[in-house]
């Protein structure tokens, strides 16, 4: 009996290649396997027999979205940023989708960084993903050498180390508080959808930290970040995050210092995270790529809970819908303008 | 700013007041012209709009050095460009919260609806602003130092 | 010793080059009588201009060594030290590093050769010292020939040198300009074209390119055609360089560091490297 | 032979003059460099802490001068280079990894004050490998778990305490301070000898690629057709690059800071668009195929062409670390193939 990893693994494979043969798309980007247990890499399948070497499973962290306007870019005749676009249809890529790499791929048709109808979306509505952090902290940072995925657990081996974890236990937060598993656009599923589910804390991290008085908030941040080597693994693997040139590199103005000190650690996680508001997914991406282990995912976690609280809205569940910070309302809550509290004391 | 300036007792802050330039820089400019008294603690940085004014400048001008920060625009509705002012209204609003939460102490960074005929609010606004900073004392959390 | 030190120095003289204004040259003098005496530098071998709370950048030398005394920078208006540069005015400190990189081998490879030189745009700078230095030196080199086009008579840089130079009889000099222009009366055509119809010969020769990679580009075929080989062609690269001592990894080439094992490659070196200049 | 206590106590004596730094976990459960002091002892845990010790040499961010930030006056240019009074660092538990990544910088670093002056200041006290982990290669690369390059002791760790073997002369002379050593017992000097034997055993056999690749041609290494693989899954971030012990890339800067400023280095990444991008617009790296194979190209030919050995101590940090799993290991192996 195939786990259910395996079976939509199979479903994959078979759908890539027929996309593949019949000439659909161009290539298909998917997830294979390396060498390093519990890591997979992002993979291009542009032969059809290259679709035999998809995987999926509970270790697909990185948002493939992320990868989807360069390649696509990729199939393009090269031209210079002034040039018309090219004319008549351009090739496709298919690629494989959950719930929030979906939306994000509906914020980079928001934020024209590619069209629609250039992507074939194998839709596939998410168990959750784990987080290797997880595994590696429960079985005290042993070295694991193998891992073997059942449907609820994962077997875990090493040198002197035999160890089943659950499953849950270690799926990644963004994962456990996830509402949406399910892809909101897509061409083709594997599998059925689940609907949302029913989280009732799922801001809990975030509540946590707005619990604290402003001095231990500050104290949280810090030694959050404190680790951080500037490397911008949480920048690159976002599919936000595709500024020809981002504020880290700006000189003119020079926004934030590139080494590793406090200040500038601290400023460039504050506006990398800031420039995601209202329009991340929630993929986790960020917090699975960093190799130090900083949590930047609860500062998004965070904006998501204003956006959602202020404006109603979440990134990315509609073409339709613009992004919450994209538009306005006349009415948009304003108590926070000094002017309007003065307002307020004159009553 | 060393430490031993900052702990003076005669200490001002600097602020810096990102101003659009078609309402709140003419207010300051009205609040001079009227006479109001304001403590001189502002350093006024003239903008096109108040959605010109981005986190990267906020959070620039407290690297720099900043004590406090105050970005004024039009009052809503009044935008010299239809509507710059209601989308500054909802990034300040996430952007406010935000540094909050990151543990910026609340008041350091305040914002401001002031029209071209307010000078009265502006000095209001003025003072408002440079006693909660005062109150708060210098900024040390984002302040660039080597 | 620190490498990373630069010298002080100060701006003596400072020749706006062009019509728009976005070339200048920079004529500058070390502070220290110590700096002034121990500098000495190989046409073609670039510095390290800093501007203090700006940053660094390497420009090639335009003056020859046998120009004492002070150094000159002929300077494109780019990046963020470029244009606090180009706002600086006569009198400013500046500091100076280097000289860097290999140079022309004018006292080896090249000393007894016919001497081919073709320039397009502001890559005029180094060939300009190199060619100083030739004519200080006239008797070490056959004869030389010098192919120079910009895209506008107002383009062309060392106007006043030009003249002079095109009244020489020990010099073969072909000033053209991309497009006709009202009042000019030199020559017309891009440089490969003009290099093409003066047909350098390859005897006992060495040619020294410097120019955008397009023009180096369409130069080659014309110079093939009527013998050259890739050993005899001098091509200076560019890249973006940080240190200036082969150590900070911007600027390889491959195995190479354009700012250590050159800038100045024949292009039979170049031609063995991938092609990321 | 010294036991633990008595390790301990020479420590804490070093502690006054040196600053002492070892490998410790994090309250996130993950071995890195940490101040020791009041003879504090490393956490014995196998494998290379999270960071490697290039930050003892190359700091993040150095300070090459300071100036006055006032370009157009008068005092622009009175340099003053920075103050550097420190004491002696000594790091304990250094893995012989990442010790011979200090010789392999020192090539590029020769002439580079700075690099040099933190070498000398800094003492390296080695733990010799019993075990490999499953991403370590340092055989591949010319270095051995019980290696002794760039180090000034090395230690084997035993149940009872440790065997410390003088590398270098100021090895030698910090280790007469230790005293109250004692003699090996015989079963003592067995269990180092078959460390010494079984260590490199438990790793990927030895295959000494560098002089191999050094005679491949750089070209056809260039334009093999597996990069295009190894590029579609790259997310160009920097984690290989500031985790290595052997990536020295840095870019230069100016920072000012109300009327002062400083030139300060800090680490850079091949990686990174910018670090080839001309002013111009121009980028002779614009494309991510061409930074993931400079990297490597680096590391495992052009470093080896100019300098002998791979530029890689094989620590597998990379390995360890990289979001996409991208495996220098494999980049050999397909590179001796061609």
């Amino acid at each position: 009996m195939p786990t259910k990893n395996e079976s939509i693994t199979q479903e994959l494979r078979q759908k890539a290649r027929h996309l593949l043969e019949s000439g659909q798309v161009a290539a298909f980007l998917g997830y294979t396997s390396g060498s390093v247990p519990m890591v997979m890499k992002p993979f291009v399948a542009r032969k059809p027999e290259d679709a035999e070497r998809l995987e999926w499973n509970s270790f697909c962290v990185l948002n493939l979205a992320n990868y989807l306007p360069p390649l696509l870019r990729s199939f393009e005749p090269p031209r210079r940023p002034n040039d018309p676009p090219p004319e008549g249809p351009l090739p496709k890529v298919g690629v494989a989708a959950t719930g929030c790499w979906s939306r994000n791929m509906v914020v980079q048709v928001q934020e024209n960084q590619m069209e629609r109808e250039r992507v074939v979306i194998i839709g596939i509505s998410s168990r959750g993903m784990v987080d290797r952090k997880k595994v590696l902290n429960a079985v005290n940072h042993a070295e694991i050498t193998s891992v073997k995925e059942e449907d609820n657990s994962l077997l875990v081996k090493g040198p002197g180390l035999e160890e089943e974890i659950n499953r849950w236990d270690v799926i990644r937060d963004n994962c456990q508080t996830c509402v949406h598993p399910d892809p909101v656009i897509f061409d083709e599923m594997i599998g059925q959808l689940q609907g949302d589910r029913d989280i009732q804390d799922r801001f809990r991290q975030v509540e946590e930290i707005e619990n604290l008085s402003a001095q231990d908030r500050w104290q949280w941040f810090t030694s959050e970040i404190d680790s951080c080597i500037r490397c911008y693994a949480c920048r690159n693997a976002c599919p936000l995050c595709y500024c020809p040139t981002c504020f880290v590199d700006d000189s003119r103005p020079q926004w934030v210092g590139k080494s590793r000190e406090p200040v500038d650690t601290a400023i460039f996680h504050i506006l990398r995270a800031y420039h995601c508001a209202g329009r991340c997914t929630d993929c986790g991406s960020c917090e699975s790529a960093c190799p130090m282990g900083i949590r930047m995912r609860i500062l998004t976690k965070k904006l998501q809970k204003d956006v959602l609280d202020l404006y109603g809205t979440e990134a990315g569940m509609s073409i339709q819908q613009p992004l919450p910070l994209s538009t306005y309302k006349m009415d948009d809550p304003q108590d926070f303008v000094l002017t309007e509290s003065f307002k307020g004391e004159k009553k | 700013m060393n430490d031993k300036a900052k702990n003076q007792k005669d200490w001002e802050p600097k602020i810096i007041a990102f101003l659009c330039n078609w309402c709140s820089y003419a207010g300051a400019d009205l609040a001079g012209v009227s006479r109001y008294q304001y403590p001189p603690s502002l350093r006024i940085v003239r903008v096109p709009c108040s959605g010109r004014v981005s986190a990267n400048m906020i959070l620039d001008a407290l690297r720099s050095g900043a004590d406090g920060v105050l970005v004024s625009g039009c009052h809503p509705g009044d935008c010299h460009y239809i509507s710059g002012n209601y989308y500054a209204r909802r990034r300040f609003a996430v952007l406010k919260n935000f540094l909050e939460f990151i543990g910026i102490e609340p008041g350091r960074v305040n914002f401001s609806w002031i029209s071209a005929s307010e000078g009265e609010q502006f000095a209001e606004v003025a003072k408002e602003v440079t006693s909660r900073v005062k109150k708060l004392g210098p900024a040390r959390h984002l302040v660039k130092e080597f | 010793m620190n490498p990373y030190l630069p010298y002080p120095a100060r701006i003596d003289d400072i020749v706006v080059e062009t019509e728009d204004g976005s070339l200048k040259t920079f004529r500058l003098v070390l502070e220290k009588d110590r700096d002034r005496e121990a500098w000495t530098h190989v046409p073609g071998q670039f510095a390290m201009l800093s501007i203090a709370g700006k940053g660094e950048i390497p420009i090639g030398i335009a003056s020859s060594p046998t120009e004492k005394g002070h150094l000159l920078f002929t300077v494109n208006r780019a990046g963020v030290v470029t244009t606090a540069l180009h706002k600086m005015d006569v009198g400013d400190p500046i500091g100076v590093r280097g000289p860097l990189g290999n140079g022309f081998p004018i006292d080896s490879e090249l000393k007894g050769k016919n001497i081919v030189i073709i320039a397009g745009g502001f890559a005029f700078t180094t060939l300009r010292a190199t060619l100083i230095y030739m004519l200080e030196n006239r008797a070490d080199y056959g004869n030389i020939t010098v192919v120079y086009g910009a895209r506008t008579p107002g383009m062309l840089l060392y106007k006043e040198e030009l003249d002079a130079w095109q009244r020489r009889d020990d010099l073969d000099v072909h000033i053209t300009v991309d497009r006709e222009a009202p009042g000019w009366t030199g020559l017309v055509g891009f440089v490969p074209t003009i290099a093409g119809q003066v047909k350098p010969s390859p005897e006992n020769a060495a040619a020294l390119i410097c120019g955008p990679p397009i023009m180096i580009k369409f130069t080659m075929p014309p110079l093939e055609e009527v013998g050259w080989t890739d050993d005899q062609v001098y091509l200076s690269l560019e890249n973006r360089m940080k240190c200036g001592l082969g150590v900070c990894g911007h600027c390889n080439v491959g195995p190479v560091y354009v700012c250590k094992d050159g800038p100045v490659f024949t292009r039979a070196q170049v031609q063995k490297l991938p092609i990321e200049f | 032979m010294l036991d633990n206590k008595d390790f301990s106590a020479w420590l804490s004596r070093l502690s006054d003059s040196h600053d002492i730094y070892g490998p410790k976990k994090t309250r996130k459960g993950m071995l890195e460099w940490a101040r020791l002091e009041g003879g504090q002892l490393p956490d014995p845990e196998p494998g290379v802490p999270k960071s490697s010790i290039k930050t003892f040499y190359f700091p993040q961010p150095e300070t090459l001068f300071e100036f006055s930030a006032r370009p157009k006056k008068e005092d622009a240019f009175r340099l003053h280079e920075p103050s550097r009074h420190q004491n002696p660092r000594l790091l304990i538990g250094v893995r012989p990894c990442d010790a011979r990544s200090v010789v392999l910088n020192s090539m590029p670093y020769q002439e580079d004050p700075y690099f040099q002056e933190n070498r000398r200041n800094t003492f390296l006290l080695g733990y010799a490998c019993s075990q490999g982990c499953s991403t370590c290669f340092c055989t591949w690369t010319g270095g051995s778990p019980v290696g002794q390059d760039g180090l000034d002791i090395l230690a084997f760790l035993l149940e009872d305490g440790l065997v410390l073997e003088p590398v270098t002369e100021r090895g030698e002379e910090l280790l007469e301070k230790a005293g109250s050593a004692r003699d090996l017992t015989r079963a003592q000097e067995q269990k180092v000898d078959e460390i010494r034997q079984k260590a490199p055993a438990s790793l990927p056999e030895e295959m000494e690629p560098a002089p191999r690749l050094r005679e491949k041609e750089l070209m056809a290494l260039y334009d093999a057709p597996f990069w295009q693989e190894l590029s579609d899954s790259c997310i160009n971030c920097g984690t290989c690059t500031f985790l290595c012990p052997t990536c020295y890339c840095f870019d230069i800067q100016d920072e000012t800071l109300r009327g002062r400023g400083r030139r300060i280095r800090y680490w850079d990444s091949c990686m990174f668009p910018l670090f080839t991008l001309h002013a111009s617009g121009h980028n002779p790296r614009g494309e991510k195929i061409k930074r993931v194979r400079n990297r490597f190209m680096h590391k495992l030919k052009y470093f080896p062409d100019r300098f002998g050995p791979l530029s890689c101590v094989g620590c597998g940090r990379c390995v360890r670390d990289c979001p996409v799993n991208i495996d220098i290991r494999q980049v050999m192996k397909e590179l001796l193939a061609i």
